[in-house]
């Protein structure tokens, strides 16, 4: 079966990155902002991988690896100060968090 | 030894290893015995700092690599690893006031300081962007949850929000950077990224722009720098004044590695980079003008020094790192020393966050108001203060750096102009003879008066005999 | 005891200093009497040396008798690279000599004269500290033997007179007087400072023997520019014109004041600066020509504005003016020795005017307007008759000695070619004996005393022997020169040996003198026709010539004249860089900055909305133009790199 | 033995520290002993002009560029450092009178600290020991002015006087850093280095700024006239008389002889400032309604006068300037002593609240009579001779900028009188909230005395000083290369 050239998989992950910027910046909900992020890291792997199987090179998918890992941990950290702030605030808009300024 | 093919010396690894097992004593004491008193974990915690100099101690001046090269101790990672541990030992310190963290577990927060400064260590010994992400991450994920601890008050989760939130953008970019960068070279250690850099080919170019973001964010550096005034301001003090110093002292390590193995003297290829401190240098000093909150005020001030820090690398010279590492030690001596002193008079709370608590000072709190006006002194740059005499070193580096070099120094006497303002106004509501609202509380608490003498020393002493320090640090690269 | 008086020089200097510290540091202390009497005692002391010393001088011969004293102490003033040294001697010759003996001498009668005149003064003490600093610096003038002491005199005497003129410093117009009179002095100083500096860029000397030593080295025009520069300095001291309209208001000064230093001794000055400079003058006939214009026109127009001023002091003060106008018209043409000697004559005469004015004026308590005045022939007998005498020496009238020096510059005029200024000169004669005999009827005679106050005797020694004395002098003084035999030039030959002129008053053109004589009667028959005939004559003439009457009362309204032309504009600039330049334009500068970092400030902290949205937008705008410049930048790179 | 020169005031400032703030006699005695010490010391000094020198040096940096601990005397910088020492006595003691007891004790602290900062900048042998002291005499003051700035105007006159001269100094440091990384060390006294003509003139730029910003001079002066006024005149006394000349002697010391053709390429441009600031502050004092201030404006012109000396390039008027250096420091100590022993007894200094104080104070007319002809420029007094030698020597190279400072000879006879007039003659006036004004007391008589002895002396006899100041140092050496002596 044919190889799927490389700069397709660049292209792909070019886009989700730049979907999950997008996502970032139109969002209010500090969840779905952390799931445009996730988006951004992914689009990250995805070139990692890409790259690693271009160059027949491990480290890439170490990266990869990684970065799913601190992703996860990342999440929970970030999930639960969202929730330390929905303990004080009924909702969590993120323009409602904007106590500090100038 | 050797596991799998993976070579540990845990004599490079050492206070790394020392500061983990810190931790995690620090949270089993914390388990088996019920209600330790904080200062009893803060104690282990600072008796780890000193474990980890002692296990510094031996690598200074070696240049060795381990883990199959993706850590090294060398001229990049020494002298930061120090001001770290230092930063720890006097965060840990203040933390210990009495109105310091309330609501959380001391445990839980010790050893989140002690892991973040490792990861600190992590970014200031990797050799390849894994090594980095790790060690950034590490620092990072910490400090997130660290800037909430003030709990009580609803700006303390505003900083942790808007930290992780950013952070974590930025860490985006800073992950499709090094996958970029990985796919020009093929290769994630940096030795090898320097082949590409010579070329600039276009995966290059977007990979470290990318990165540099990422870098950028970590360093406050405008225009990634709106976070900062407000996780400042939010975070405790003592979380303040280490995000002030240790990340600064981690990022710049990373930064400096980069700039020296990847890029050598080629500095057109950074000019992104000068842009970045010239825009920081003129944005922080000038932000800095009308704030009347201590913290905030500092945060702005922190912008325009990592802009200065920059100068130092401009000419990519021979001397640029020592007179980068000589500014940060003089920056932690004073920055540190001024968080010290807020904390110390609001006995860990916000109390003297407004200057106007500082009204009159000098004559209820002589002492602690010559203290401060010191750090502010050296902050401002005033001869006979560490801070001048870093200034000098940077403006060598700057004016020898060629022109984009020369542009970054006059940028850096431009700043400094406009900061005399802002550290003087401090100094004037100290010393103007009207008294202000009195204080809430006014502490005086031992514990804190080690940094701050510490402080005072390093503060006079490296501006007075430069030369003991300027040899100290150039003799360890 | 040649040697003596020789080694003794530097004392005249020192009396009359030590006199004045010993009065200010010690006068609180002792009582008032006394330090009167260390004033007089310290004038006196320098008088006797003085005529010691001239006893000493004038019998050598004209080789010996310039001589320069050496002090023990040998230094410079000044000994500056390349070649600027300013030595500290002491000048002693002929010419110096005149000027003390008459400095004082004159000083010394005047002394004696205050002691009882300011006796009613509650600073009798600084008055005596002051006249003994005056007499001083004066005498520092004269025996200075290079321009910068000269001018250190020539400033101190303006210091004095300053401080003598705003004696009575709780009068506005005598502390506004004595400002209108320091500020002219400097203008004077700058005049000699700007001689000094082109000495020392053609001679690199300040000193009179290399300056008059080399004056045939410096080119005719800088000559002419030196001579310019120091006549400014002479006319400011002198009060000649353009630079004259300080004399009139000191007056405000005590009358002791006003005889000494504004009729005696300080205001001619110039004078002496001009006969001490002559070989400059000598070699630059432009220069000289304008002193002798000036002179000639300030002695008539002095003339003109005496004839109708009605304060007894103002009048005197005009003819001090012409008097010094005939000396600078004397000195600038050439007759030099005619010059000094109306110099001494005049010292006489018009310090008896003042003396004798002086009681008067003390006798009525101050009264000074002659309206008020009028017969007082028969109340005060001693100030009339010593005043008539003054009033015919000045008039020029034979056998007293305003005839014979007058005549001599007349003459020396005449001689030297001046017709128009020999004009003036006449006519100015005509015009002082009117305007002195105006003064003598209107105050003596006409009639009844006008005045208020009651009259007081006259009857203080002190006040009436220096005014015989000097009544006595005014007659006999003139006869140092007599026809065929002229001791004064005589006496000053070895001075003024290289002047391009004959000093020698000796021929004697008995048909001038004659004429001159006549018209001076004139002027005192037309005097006694307006004023004591016939007054309405005098009346009718006030009528009919309204305007110029207006004219000369206000002085030819120079006053007004340089108020518009020169302090208003200096102060109106002041003022305007005060209130509008310094604030607008100097103090713009920082203030702009503070607005510009204060806006730039605000800009930054206003991007700092707290929206995290914001911050997210900033961040990735920023991560892309920085991209965007990289790219740019790198590419700029490679393809510079590019071979 | 330099060293300890310099630092003896601020180890008396220590003393003071440990001495009781009640303990005011004993406060007063430290001070007065420290600062009469320190002039005693100094007096040691004396025989150094003018030819010799008195050097100390110790390692002190090395490295990139290297720096050592060099101070020095020589027979120029001993003038300015006896001037120091020698105004400083009479302002501790005038302090006495300051008029808050409870922190007289921090005043004098501050007092002693600026004698030794500015001593320091006078002996510096070394660019970055100059530069260290240069900005450090900057924060005595400015925290004396801070305790004192109850006013807004007080607060303005702060606030300028710190940012302008810091500003000006930090503008300075990027000079000296781009000087040094072309000398490699900051010993750059006496060397004569090969700079390109374009980096001279830019260095010279940088170093002039600061220079002209400290004098001030014309139009860099916006910060003096508030501070000036607003010091307590025991402190001003000190910045006009001695911190104003700190400018000058960075451009004779350092700036003229680093670089003497961009020197000359500046000149006119110099030569302008000057005649600017002569006639701009004599027609300002002239306008002025406030004695200090007027002072102020006065030395503004004056010190005008020395940049003009030093700029005409003539053999005569560089050894004038420094004669007029410190005369001038003893004249505006004088008179701004005078002045605020005034405003003492008035509580003003606005001409127009009082005058004629002479009727009830003669002692103090006598004081200010002979201040004022000083700054009038009465001949025989110092003021006269520095004026005169400076204009004869420029005259020679320059008389066109010359002749129109003349014209100031004239104004200070105006602006003088103004203000010995304003204040002392005419009928007696005084506010009505006040007592009738005491004579002088012999505390304040004494403390004038030896400034008004000093401007006789220097006025009868300045070849005193000028024989002691070497007629070529190195300024005169290189600056007057290009101009022939006549």
């Amino acid at each position: 079966m044919p190889q799927v050239p490389l700069n397709l998989y660049l292209e792909l992950s070019a886009v989700l990155f730049i979907i999950g910027v997008i996502g970032f910046l139109l969002r209010r909900n500090p969840i779905t902002m952390l799931m445009a992020i996730e988006l951004m890291w992914n689009a990250g792997n995805l070139a990692f991988i890409a790259f690693a199987r271009n160059f027949i090179d491990m480290s890439g998918q170490v990266f990869a690896f990684l970065v799913i890992t601190v992703a996860a941990a990342e999440a929970a950290i970030a999930l639960a100060i969202v929730v330390m702030v929905f303990r004080r605030r009924e909702n969590a808009d993120v323009d409602d968090i904007s106590v500090m300024r100038g | 030894m050797t596991i799998q093919g993976v070579n540990f010396d845990f004599g490079i690894l050492g206070p790394i290893s020392v500061l983990v097992i810190t931790g995690l004593v620090v949270l089993l004491v914390d388990l088996v015995g019920r209600a330790v008193p904080r200062v009893v974990l803060y104690g282990i915690g600072v008796a780890g700092c000193a474990g980890a100099f002692i296990a510094l101690a031996p690598l200074y001046g070696r240049s060795a690599t381990t883990v199959n090269g993706a850590f090294a101790t060398d001229r990049f990672s020494w002298g930061f690893s120090a001001v770290l541990i230092f930063t720890l030992a006097v965060t840990l310190l203040l933390s210990s006031l009495r109105n310091a963290d309330d609501g959380n577990s001391p445990a839980s927060y010790a050893a989140l300081l002690i892991f973040c400064t490792i990861g600190g260590l992590i970014m200031a010994g990797a050799t390849t962007l894994i090594g980095i992400f790790l060690g950034i991450e590490e620092l990072s994920l910490a400090l997130y949850v660290l800037a909430g601890t003030g709990y009580p008050r609803p700006a303390s989760e505003e900083a942790a929000l808007k930290y992780v939130l950013l952070g974590s953008l930025a860490s985006g970019f800073l992950i499709y950077g090094s996958a970029l960068l990985y796919g020009s070279a093929g290769s994630v250690s940096l030795s090898a990224l320097s082949a590409a850099a010579s070329s600039l080919p276009l995966l290059f170019v977007i990979g470290f722009g990318l990165l540099l973001v990422g870098l950028a964010f970590k360093l406050a550096l405008s225009p990634f720098h709106l976070w900062t005034p407000d996780v400042y301001e939010g975070s405790p003090i003592a979380i303040t004044a280490y995000m002030t110093v240790a990340v600064k002292a981690a990022t710049f390590a990373v930064l400096a590695r980069f700039v020296y193995t990847v890029f050598g003297h080629d500095s057109v290829a950074l000019v992104p980079l000068w842009l970045l401190a010239i825009f920081s240098m003129l944005v922080g000093s000038f932000g800095a003008l009308r704030q009347r909150n201590l913290k905030r005020l500092l945060a702005y001030s922190s912008i325009a020094q990592a802009g200065f820090m920059v100068v130092a690398l401009s000419g990519v010279g021979e001397y640029g790192l020592s007179s980068l590492l000589f500014y940060l030690v003089a920056y932690a001596l004073m920055n540190l020393g001024a968080f010290a002193v807020i904390a110390m008079l609001g006995d860990g709370d916000e109390a003297y966050a407004d200057i106007d608590a500082y009204r009159a000072l000098f004559y209820r709190r002589p002492w602690v108001a010559v203290a401060l006006t010191l750090f502010l002194f050296s902050l401002a740059g005033i001869p006979g203060t560490a801070g001048f005499y870093g200034k000098v070193l940077l403006l060598e580096q700057g004016f020898a750096g060629g022109p984009w070099g020369i542009a970054l120094a006059l940028a850096l006497i431009a700043g400094s102009i406009v900061s005399i303002y802002v550290y003087f106004q401090v100094v004037w509501a100290m010393f103007v003879p009207q008294e202000g609202e009195q204080p809430v509380t006014a502490g005086n608490s031992w514990l804190t008066w080690v940094p701050v003498a510490v402080g005072v020393a390093g503060v006079v002493a490296l501006g007075v005999i430069p030369q003991v320090f300027v040899s100290i640090v150039s003799s360890s690269m | 005891m040649a040697d003596f008086f020789l080694g003794a020089v530097p004392l005249i200097l020192l009396f009359p200093l030590v006199g004045a510290a010993t009065i200010a540091l010690f006068g609180p202390y002792v009582q008032r009497s006394a330090s009167a009497f260390i004033g007089c005692l310290s004038i006196g002391l320098s008088f006797l040396l003085t005529v010691g010393t001239s006893f000493v001088i004038f019998p050598l011969s004209p080789a010996q008798q310039t001589l320069y004293t050496h002090s023990k102490f040998v230094g410079y003033w000044a000994h500056l690279p390349p070649d600027l040294i300013i030595g500290f001697r002491l000048l002693i010759d002929p010419l110096s000599l005149l000027w003390m003996l008459i400095i004082t001498g004159v000083g010394l009668l005047i002394h004696v004269y205050s002691v009882s005149y300011m006796a009613s003064d509650k600073n009798y003490r600084t008055f005596f500290a002051y006249m003994n600093l005056f007499v001083f610096t004066m005498l520092l003038l004269v025996m200075a033997d290079n321009f910068l002491w000269l001018l250190v005199g020539w400033g101190g005497v303006g210091l004095a007179s300053y401080l003598l003129i705003g004696f009575y410093y709780d009068r506005p117009v005598a502390v506004l007087a004595a400002r209108k009179a320091l500020i002219m002095n400097v203008i004077g100083d700058v005049g000699i400072m700007l001689a000094m500096f082109l000495m020392y860029a053609h001679v690199g000397s300040v000193s009179y023997q290399n300056v008059f030593g080399h004056v045939a080295t410096i080119g005719t025009s800088a000559l002419t520019w030196i001579g310019v520069w120091l006549l400014l300095g002479a006319v400011a001291k002198s009060a000649q014109l353009p630079l004259q309209t300080w004399l009139p208001d000191a007056m405000e000064g005590p009358t002791p004041v006003s005889a000494l230093i504004h009729a005696a001794t300080m205001v001619t000055a110039g004078v002496y600066l001009i006969a001490r400079a002559h070989p400059i003058y000598d070699n630059a006939p432009a220069a000289a020509e304008l002193v002798a214009v000036v002179g000639g026109v300030t002695a008539l127009f002095a003339a003109t504005i005496g004839c109708v001023q009605y304060d007894i002091k103002r009048v005197l003060a005009y003819s001090t003016m012409s008097q010094i106008g005939y000396m600078m018209l004397a000195v600038g043409a050439g007759a030099f020795a005619a010059g000094a000697f109306h110099f001494m004559t005049h010292a006489f005469f018009k310090a008896l005017l003042f003396m004798s004015a002086g009681i008067v004026i003390h006798a009525l308590g101050g009264e000074q307007d002659i309206r008020k005045m009028g017969g007082l022939a028969t109340r005060l007998p001693f100030a009339y008759w010593t005043f008539l005498v003054g009033a015919v020496a000045i008039a020029g009238i034979f056998p007293f000695a305003g005839f014979f020096s007058k005549d001599a510059i007349i003459d020396a005029v005449l001689k030297l070619h001046h017709p128009y200024l020999f004009v003036f000169t006449v006519v100015a004669a005509g015009l002082t004996a009117f305007y002195m005999f105006r003064l003598v009827f209107l105050t003596f005679l006409t009639g009844a005393y006008r005045g208020d106050h009651e009259v007081h005797a006259e009857t203080e020694r002190t006040m009436t022997v220096p005014v015989a004395i000097l009544a006595v002098l005014s007659l006999i003084g003139g006869w140092i020169v007599l026809p065929h035999h002229d001791e004064l030039s005589f006496l000053l030959r070895s001075t003024f040996a290289d002047a391009p002129f004959p000093q020698s008053m000796a021929d004697f053109n008995g048909w001038l003198s004659f004429g001159v004589l006549l018209i001076a009667l004139a002027g005192i028959a037309f005097a006694w026709v307006a004023y004591q005939w016939r007054p309405q004559i005098a009346a009718a003439l006030h009528r009919s010539l309204g305007g110029v009457h207006a004219l000369l009362t206000n002085a030819y309204y120079f006053d007004t004249i340089y108020h518009w032309l020169f302090e208003w504009p200096v102060l109106a600039l002041a003022q305007w860089l005060r209130d509008a330049f310094e604030v607008d334009a100097v103090d713009a500068l920082p203030a702009l900055a503070l607005r510009a970092g204060a806006y730039f400030g605000s800009l930054s902290n206003r991007w700092e909305t707290g929206y995290l949205r914001r911050y997210g937008l900033t961040f990735v705008v920023g991560a892309a133009l920085l991209l965007f410049i990289y790219l740019f930048v790198a590419h700029g790179a490679t393809a510079g790199a590019a071979p | 033995m330099i060293s300890v020169l310099v630092f003896l005031p601020a180890l008396f400032a220590l003393a003071l520290l440990c001495v009781p703030r009640a303990n005011a006699s004993l406060l007063k005695g430290i001070a007065l002993a420290g600062a009469l010490g320190t002039f005693a010391l100094s007096c040691v000094l004396l025989p150094v002009a003018p030819a010799g020198a008195a050097q100390e040096v110790s390692d002190w940096i090395h490295g990139a560029v290297g720096a050592a601990y060099h101070v020095r005397v020589d027979g120029i910088s001993v003038w300015f450092v006896l001037l120091t020492t020698f105004l400083t006595v009479p302002a501790v003691w005038a302090a006495f009178s300051y008029r808050d007891l409870a922190r007289l004790r921090g005043y004098l602290v501050l007092l002693l600290l600026f004698e030794w900062t500015l001593l320091g900048l006078f002996t510096a042998g070394d660019l970055l020991l100059f530069y260290i002291y240069w900005d450090l005499m900057l924060i005595p003051v400015f925290l004396a002015l801070v305790a004192f700035a109850d006013t807004p105007s007080a607060r303005r006159a702060a606030w300028g006087y710190l940012i302008y001269n810091l500003a000006g100094g930090l503008v300075l440091l990027a000079g000296v850093i781009a000087l040094v990384l072309h000398t490699h060390t900051f010993e750059v006294l006496n060397g004569s280095f090969p700079f390109t003509p374009v980096l001279q003139r830019w260095l010279f730029a940088a170093f002039a700024l600061a220079f002209l910003i400290k004098t001030p001079v014309f139009p860099f002066h916006a910060w003096m006239p508030a501070a000036y006024t607003q010091s307590p005149s025991s402190l001003v006394a000190i910045i006009s008389g001695v911190q104003s000349k700190a400018g000058l002697y960075g451009f004779i010391v350092f700036a003229l002889p680093l670089f003497p053709d961009a020197a000359q390429y500046f000149a006119p441009a110099m030569l302008v400032l000057a005649v600017c600031s002569i006639l701009y502050g004599a027609l300002l004092a002239i306008a002025e309604r406030n004695a200090k201030t007027l002072v102020a404006y006065s030395s503004l012109s004056h010190l005008g006068l020395v940049l003009l000396a030093l700029f005409a390039f003539n053999f005569t008027s560089l050894p004038a300037g420094v004669l007029m250096i410190v005369s001038h420091g003893l004249i505006a100590a004088a008179l701004f002593l005078l002045v605020g022993f005034i405003e003492e007894r008035t509580g003003t200094n606005e001409l127009a609240a009082f005058g004629g104080l002479a009727a009830v104070a003669p002692r103090l007319w006598v004081y200010m009579l002979i201040a004022g002809m000083a700054v009038l420029g009465l001949p025989g007094l110092s003021g006269f001779a520095g004026e005169f030698l400076i204009l004869i020597g420029a005259w020679q190279t320059q008389p066109v900028y010359t002749s129109f400072a003349l014209f100031t000879v004239v104004l200070a006879a105006v602006y003088a009188l103004r203000l010995l007039q304003g204040t002392m003659h005419g009928p007696l006036r005084v506010p009505a909230d006040v007592p009738p004004p005491r004579d002088l007391r012999p505390r304040e008589l004494g403390l004038v005395a030896p400034l008004l002895v000093m401007i006789f002396f220097l006025g009868v006899w300045p070849a005193w000083l000028n024989d002691r100041v070497p007629a070529q140092n190195p300024a005169i050496g290189h600056t007057t290369a290009l101009v022939q002596p006549r």
